[in-house]
């Protein structure tokens, strides 16, 4: 399924570092993840020897240049393999490809984008800190090594960072009851998946004898497994484990919960960056790593999560009064849309999905972004209600918001459609057409409860009486976070064409073997 | 192998015994101290697979200091009374969990047993263990050769863990966002639910006519649950 | 005698880790709820060490290094996130963080 | 230089000049500009149709591709546009009579607080209906067909503080939606089929097609046409969407969007040359509508609802020829229909406007007196519907008539719907006419039976509207649009028609659209004459695109069979003399025995509902409401009951959450066990 192959064998080339002592370490090679990493204890740093003087814009600017910084890192970095191919470097445990270059681009967005915004949000709430940052960044560099780790414990071990940094943000907004439950449930229960996700990979690992998975593949391809009980025990727990993390059903039931407790910012940050990384590792371990081999084992169980999100997700986001938890649970109908480009289980699905993250990295920001300005203070102004005839109070901002829902109900010319598009398109080519159809049925379903929104803005007749009293002020970060996440939207969907082949490259080099 | 297997049985016998009492005692300084036995237990099993070092650790860390901070913080905010076990509030609870959890023993144990005393994965992939060094010398070579990224970036996960620490224990004034929550949480409607039952057959037994209020309580409650 | 084989740890870490999930299910409190994630992550360590042992890598035995880590980098965030919300509500059992819900 | 790519983008450029500077142009200006843009589209169209008439007749097709959109693999589309005879036809007609409208809407939204906003919807409705016209591959077709269904929406719901009109404007959006499905499932087939969408593959490649994968792409994009052109089941939305503006009804659903169905289908031919039996059941869906719409708008008193229904009727026309494969009349039809329909809306808005946003046609009577222009051009819309030779309905109508006799051993049954259809539309415009033109000036009497309607109209959209909000899937509170009365298409809802008001004739901008579109129903049957072929030159003109292989009846056969359809038109019109002018029958004797015993309407219904005319009315929103409204409705409150349902699962309890996990877990692994080698 991969087009190029890495030119020198990773095992062979760890045999011989195995020999030598001492790993050689290539540092320009994890680049943008040093930056974020650094970026993040530095500021921590910085601002405790500033004790407080320094001014309250400042960590925000820190984070968005810290991550600007990473994401150029990440070009260098990217003709490096796209002329000399796709490599392994750190003793073969991180993935140097176009895969995971492409991902670590999505969460340093979707950093840049939840730094704009919480920039805003800390004042209004009074919540001043550089905390929010060092873990924002902290956790996106536990992102970043998640999509390129070539190990499952390294990839868990990025998972924690990511996932314990997110327990901590989203239980930070303390006037906020709400937000501590968020924190609560979302800690019990993404420990709770860690333990299945872990037991999935330990079985792995007795059924393999590795945890790095170019040796895993390999091995695979290689033998013939006739008692096969541990290896297929074990992908049944690791999807426990992921489906947890990027909110597929049934393990998503954290995420309405959390979404709607969690600093709107930090819900912006976890629907674009935090599934970007869970899916990176899905993807890495399953389509790249067991799809030549055991594709038919796995695929059925992904086909199953991805109904049963894109349906749940649907479904019972059209009955919610919240917007924000209106949109989490349109996320879950996403991540199905997602896990259905999982289940093509191809080369086509995968730059699909990795098209669909990024296209979703910025519609969703973007809806959060309004969602995080519509809160007002204290962040609880969140009922539909609220939001009737914003078309008339903030002309602006209500487009905008259209463009971004109309977006992820997948209209023509906007990232949402053409997403979607590649999305059946690459399970069509597989030739499941039973999938591709449910797919339709709840895009069209689900385009209700995003033109519910609009209606509600628009096609009000008496609109919420504190929209027109109070005033809603747009920060500037904020606004410049909705300016990315709008062009990024429209972009997306009108001239495609650069970001798709980009997409396709990234596949194209992906560390694997050929069996 | 009559020693090992007898060290193994009772070994086993504690750790089994041990996770019960997390699990069924009331007391959670109860529960604390019945997880050090299982956790001294997967240490015994550890020297016994000749993971000297990691036995050690298991006791210093986890039994030394991650028990610890569990006791310090039932000790803090004085939690240490008694859980009632009688009944799960909410309906259903106990004997889905029970059964969801049948299934997945028996589901694992399935798969465990099925490839009979096999493990099938390519042996020794980086490094044996019986060789000639020491336990914690192959251990310190992988870990800082294969592993050293993995080990490298454990740094970042601890700092998140402390400065996360550091962050939540930060003072907060009253929560402001109550009244967004007007019905409260499902523990109290579960409970206004309970005690409308129980107040209607309180009522029933003892003035068979006059139920009309109470029920009309529960169907309230009823109604807020749904 | 049966033979003491790599099978009768995996059984019992499968039942150790049963029981911790049987346990977070059924306990309120979520200080006990933290402990029984620690009973799962053990029986995942000990299944590590039997197949670090079952076929003679050493790998086996540094995974379960770095699992110790990330438990207590998680329970000191846990435990941080219980003493926030104690320190609101005296008492809460996780029944009672139930505010979000529909 | 060619200039195809303009045509779309000139209106689209004053969209986007009117979306940045609409309010600073205002009223007149936006309007004028709005106009100026797509005159100079039809001027392009000018062009580009010389360009092609220079070319010899095999090479008459032009492409343009601007830049490929989708680079993905193997699939690849670009934004290109295909200029061909068929494509270039549609396109003279859809920016002439939209320029046409445009001018009359000067007029007619004259003092309209979002006069400009109108013109923008306006100009964004022809770029994409150009779009979908000129598109050179299924995914730009597909892009207009949701860009104009947009527009349509929007101008239905156009008056927005009526509930009635956002109602109808969401009814069109869920028809269509269901349509919409169609026609991406049949262009992902296409795709998996063919291996490509372009129209310049699909062609060559058709033929290779297996009759059953033909027959389910026709069917699917059949789906689509039924959805976007109103054909039963799903024609309920555009009676509804008489809401709108009276310009909208004349352009967006009388002349160009609802026609995209039978484009689709002949753009589509080669496929259907492979399909067997789904022409059959075009042309059945297509006779059977006819004659229901037909039968209704004999019922109704509203003087737009008539003409939706008789567009809907109409095309079942059209659908009935491209199902017999008789191309060349289908789109022949659609283009004269485009002349009429417009010219008879524009009229009936041009009465509307003379009588204060008034739309019930017992209100009317003896305006021929008052508004001179409007009469005379509406009398000739009036015979050209009916097929009054010479005019232009009678020669398209004949051809689809005389193709539908030939057409296989049901041919004759076919033909003799559509000569019941052409008997039922001479009766109904008739009866329009006379209600409107001719009597006595009823709105001068005191005793209106409009108070009536009013109180059965109240009591009827009550029950409709409780029934309606339950599964109010958008969720605006607005009641349903089903009944119509006077509501509909007035800037303000002025019911005082007083009794001593005065119709005056309409502004130059609205009679001088009027003067020209009746031209074009006097004359525009003269491209294509049955008199030999030197005479058909629609048919030649458009051979290139149609692979035309249909054989019409020998000579005298033809000749007996436009007679008979003669014959049936005046007979139409002498019985509805008879009726509403002579008195000679009671018109409840027509309008509820035509009612009832076509569609087994209960009786005792009609006369709880009230008087005949509602009562027919009642009925058809009787037959709607519980085959296709039910249906959409049934979904709507379906999805919500499923999410309702499920709402109590996600308790707010963790151990809950935790618990579902486990059991998640547990049918995962118990999956995985079956897939084990034990």
């Amino acid at each position: 399924m991969i087009a190029r192959i890495v030119q020198d064998s990773p095992v062979q080339t760890l045999a011989a570092e195995a020999a030598s002592g001492t790993p050689e370490i290539i540092w320009s090679a994890i680049a943008p993840n040093l930056i974020l990493m650094l970026g993040g204890v530095l500021l921590l740093t910085v601002v405790s020897l500033l004790r407080g003087k320094s001014p309250s814009w400042f960590p925000a600017v820190w984070t968005v240049v810290t991550a600007s910084l990473a994401l150029i890192a990440l070009f260098p970095l990217w003709a490096r393999v796209q002329d000399e191919g796709a490599q392994t470097v750190m003793a073969g445990a991180v993935g140097l490809d176009g895969f995971s270059l492409f991902v670590t681009g999505i969460i340093c967005l979707s950093v840049i984008m939840g730094a704009l915004l919480l920039e805003g949000y800390v004042r209004r709430e009074g919540l001043e800190g550089a905390e929010w940052y060092v873990l924002l960044l902290l956790s996106a560099s536990g992102g970043v090594t998640m999509a390129s780790a070539n190990d499952l414990i390294v990839m868990f071990i990025g998972l924690e960072i990511l996932s314990v940094a997110a327990y901590v943000l989203t239980a930070m907004h303390s006037k906020r009851i709400s937000s501590q439950e968020a924190g609560l449930k979302y800690f019990v229960l993404g420990a709770f998946a860690s333990a299945f996700l872990l037991y999935g990979i330990a079985l792995t690992y007795g059924a393999t004898g590795s945890t790095n998975l170019v040796r895993i593949q390999r091995f695979l391809s290689d033998t013939v497994i006739t008692q096969n009980g541990l290896l297929l025990a074990g992908f049944a727990f690791m999807l426990v484990g992921f489906g947890f993390k990027i909110g597929a059903a049934p393990f998503h039931t954290w995420a309405p919960d959390v979404y709607q407790g969690a600093p709107s910012p930090v819900t912006a940050y976890m629907a674009s960056g935090i599934k970007a990384a869970g899916f990176a590792g899905l993807l890495r371990v399953f389509v790249v790593t067991f799809g030549p081999t055991y594709g038919a084992d796995w695929r059925p169980m992904v086909y199953a999560l991805a109904v049963l999100s894109l349906l749940v997700g649907s479904f019972m986001a059209i009955v919610q009064t919240n917007v924000k938890r209106m949109l989490a649970y349109s996320s879950i109908s996403h991540a199905g849309f997602i896990l259905v480009a999982v289940e093509a289980s191809s080369t086509q699905g995968t730059s699909a999905a990795l098209f669909y993250l990024l296209a979703y990295t910025f519609m969703v920001t973007g809806s959060f972004a309004i969602v995080t300005i519509m809160g007002r203070t204290g962040d609880g102004t969140h009922a539909l209600d609220d939001y009737r005839g914003l078309g008339r109070a903030r002309p602006g901002l209500a487009l905008i918001f259209t463009v971004f829902l109309l977006a992820q109900a997948g209209v023509p010319f906007t990232a949402g459609f053409l997403s979607k598009f590649y999305v059946i398109n690459s399970v069509v080519a597989e030739g499941q057409y039973a999938l591709a159809v449910i797919a339709m049925v709840s895009a069209v379903v689900a385009a209700f409860l995003y033109l519910r929104v609009v209606v509600a803005m628009y096609f009000s007749e008496d609109p919420a009486a504190e929209l027109m009293e109070s005033r809603i002020k747009v920060p500037v970060g904020a606004s410049i976070a909705l300016v990315i996440a709008v062009v990024g939207t429209l972009w997306l969907g009108i001239v495609p064409g650069a970001v798709t082949n980009v997409a396709n490259d990234a596949v194209a080099q992906l560390v694997a073997f050929k069996s | 192998m009559r020693v090992e297997m007898f060290t193994f049985l009772l070994t086993a016998a504690i750790c089994l015994a041990g996770s019960a009492g997390v699990v069924l005692l009331r007391n959670p300084v109860h529960n604390a101290l019945s997880l050090v036995a299982t956790l001294f237990g997967v240490a015994v099993l550890f020297i016994q697979q000749g993971a000297y070092f990691l036995a050690a650790i298991q006791v210093i860390v986890y039994a030394g200091a991650i028990v610890i901070l569990f006791l310090f913080v039932i000790m803090l905010l004085g939690v240490d009374k008694a859980e009632g076990l009688d009944r799960d509030p909410i309906l259903g609870q106990r004997p889905a969990a029970i059964a969801a959890a049948v299934a997945i023993l028996g589901l694992s144990l399935t798969a465990l047993l099925s490839v009979g005393s096999r493990v099938t994965g390519q042996a020794s992939t980086l490094a044996a263990i019986d060789g000639s060094e020491p336990n914690i010398n192959a251990l310190a070579k992988v870990l800082f050769t294969d592993y050293v990224f993995a080990f490298e970036i454990t740094s970042v996960l601890l700092t998140v863990a402390v400065v996360g620490a550091v962050v939540l224990s930060r003072k907060a004034g009253p929560a402001i966002d109550a009244a967004e929550f007007p019905e409260g949480t499902t523990a109290d409607l579960l409970q206004a639910k309970h005690d409308a039952a129980a107040v209607e057959q309180g009522v029933l037994e003892e003035v068979a006519t006059e139920d009309e209020t109470p029920e009309g309580e529960a169907e309230t409650a009823e109604e807020a649950l749904r | 005698m049966l033979a003491l084989n790599e099978t009768w740890y995996l059984v019992l870490a499968a039942m150790i880790f049963t029981i911790g999930a049987v346990g977070l299910l059924t306990r309120k409190n979520p200080l006990v709820m933290f402990m029984c994630v620690e009973l799962m992550l053990n029986a995942v360590n000990l299944t590590f060490v039997t197949f670090s042992k079952a076929l003679d890598d050493i790998a086996g035995q540094a995974i379960v290094f770095f699992v110790m880590v990330v438990a207590a980098a998680e329970v000191v965030v846990g435990l941080g996130i219980i003493v926030a919300i104690m320190r609101r509500r005296q008492g809460a059992n996780a029944d009672d963080i139930s505010l979000m819900r529909g | 230089m060619n200039l195809i790519w303009l045509i779309p983008c000139l209106p689209l450029f004053g969209f986007l000049v009117l979306l940045v500077a609409g309010r600073k142009l205002g009223d007149p200006g936006a309007g004028w500009w709005g106009t100026g843009v797509v005159a100079a589209s039809f001027l392009v169209v000018v062009k580009v149709f010389f360009d092609l008439l220079a070319l010899p007749e095999e090479e008459r097709s032009l492409t343009q591709t601007l830049f490929t959109w989708i680079p993905s693999g193997s699939f690849k589309v670009s934004i290109g546009f295909l200029a061909d005879p068929l494509s270039i036809l549609m396109c003279l007609f859809i920016t002439g009579i939209g320029a046409l409208i445009h001018l009359y809407s000067i007029g007619y939204m004259k003092g309209d607080e979002k006069f400009s906003k109108f013109f923008l919807y306006l100009n964004l409705f022809l770029a994409s209906m150009l779009l979908l016209v000129l598109g050179d591959n299924l995914l730009l077709t597909f892009l207009g067909w949701e860009g104009v269904g947009t527009c349509s929406y929007l101008l239905i719901s156009f008056w927005h503080t009526d509930p009635a009109n956002a109602s109808a404007g969401k009814k069109a959006f869920v028809t269509n939606r269901i349509g919409d499905f169609g026609f991406m499932l049949g262009t992902f087939l296409v795709w998996v089929t063919v291996g490509s969408i372009n129209y310049a593959d699909i062609g060559p490649a058709a033929p290779m097609i297996a009759a059953g994968t033909a027959t389910a792409i026709a069917l699917l994009f059949f789906l689509g046409a039924v959805g976007k052109s109103a054909q039963l089941p799903l024609s309920v939305w555009l009676p509804d969407a008489m809401a709108g503006p009276t310009p909208v009804s004349a352009l967006i659903h009388a002349a160009t969007m609802v026609t995209a169905g039978v484009y689709l289908i002949a753009r589509l031919n080669p496929i259907m040359a492979q399909a067997g039996w789904a022409n059959d059941v075009i042309a059945w869906t297509g006779a059977i509508t006819a004659l229901v719409a037909a039968s209704i708008a004999i019922a109704q008193t509203d003087i737009k609802k008539v003409l939706a229904y008789s567009t809907v009727s109409q095309l079942g026309y059209m659908f009935l020829a491209v199902g017999t494969q008789n191309y060349v009349a289908g789109i022949f039809h659609m283009v004269t229909h485009a002349f009429f329909k417009a010219l008879l809306f524009l009229g009936a808005g041009s009465v509307i406007m003379a009588m204060s946003h008034e739309q019930d046609m017992r209100k009317f009577g003896n305006l021929r007196k008052y508004l001179p222009v409007t009469f005379a051009t509406f009398m000739i819309g009036w015979l050209a519907i009916s097929g009054i030779p010479p005019l232009a309905g009678f020669w398209s109508k004949d051809e689809v008539l005389a193709g539908a006799f030939n057409a296989g051993p049901a041919g004759p049954v076919l033909w003799f719907i559509g000569l019941l259809v052409a008997l039922m539309t001479a009766f109904y415009m008739t009866r329009v006419v006379i209600m409107t033109f001719f009597g006595s000036e009823k709105w001068r009497l005191t005793d209106d039976p409009h108070e009536a309607v009013e109180s059965a109209d109240v009591e009827s959209e009550a029950v409709e509207s409780e029934a309606v909000e339950s599964v109010d899937l958008v969720g605006a509170s607005v009641a349903a649009a089903d009944h119509g009365g006077g509501h509909g298409g007035g800037h303000d809802d002025h019911h005082g028609l007083s009794p001593d008001h005065t119709p005056q004739e309409s502004h130059w901008t609205m009679t001088a659209p009027l003067v020209i579109l009746a031209g074009l129903s006097i004359f525009g049957g003269a491209i294509n004459l049955p008199f030999g072929s030197d005479f058909k030159h629609l048919e030649r003109w458009l051979e290139p695109t149609l692979a035309y292989e249909h054989e019409l009846p020998p000579v005298p056969v033809l000749v007996l069979l436009a007679f008979a359809a003669i014959a049936v038109a005046s007979l139409g019109i002498f019985l509805a003399y008879l009726v509403y002018s002579k008195h000679k029958i009671a018109a409840e004797k027509i309008e509820r025995p035509v009612l009832a015993h076509a569609w087994y309407i209960d009786e005792t219904y009609a006369k709880v509902a009230g008087g005949p005319g509602e009562a027919g009315f009642q009925g058809l929103a009787d037959f709607d409401g519980t085959v296709v409204d039910g249906a959409v409705n049934g979904v709507g409150a379906g999805v919500l009951g499923i999410g309702n349902k499920l709402r109590p699962v996600q308790s707010g309890l963790v151990r809950s959450y935790a618990l579902g996990i486990s059991i998640g877990g547990a049918l995962l692994l118990a999956f995985i066990v079956t897939r084990m080698n034990l």
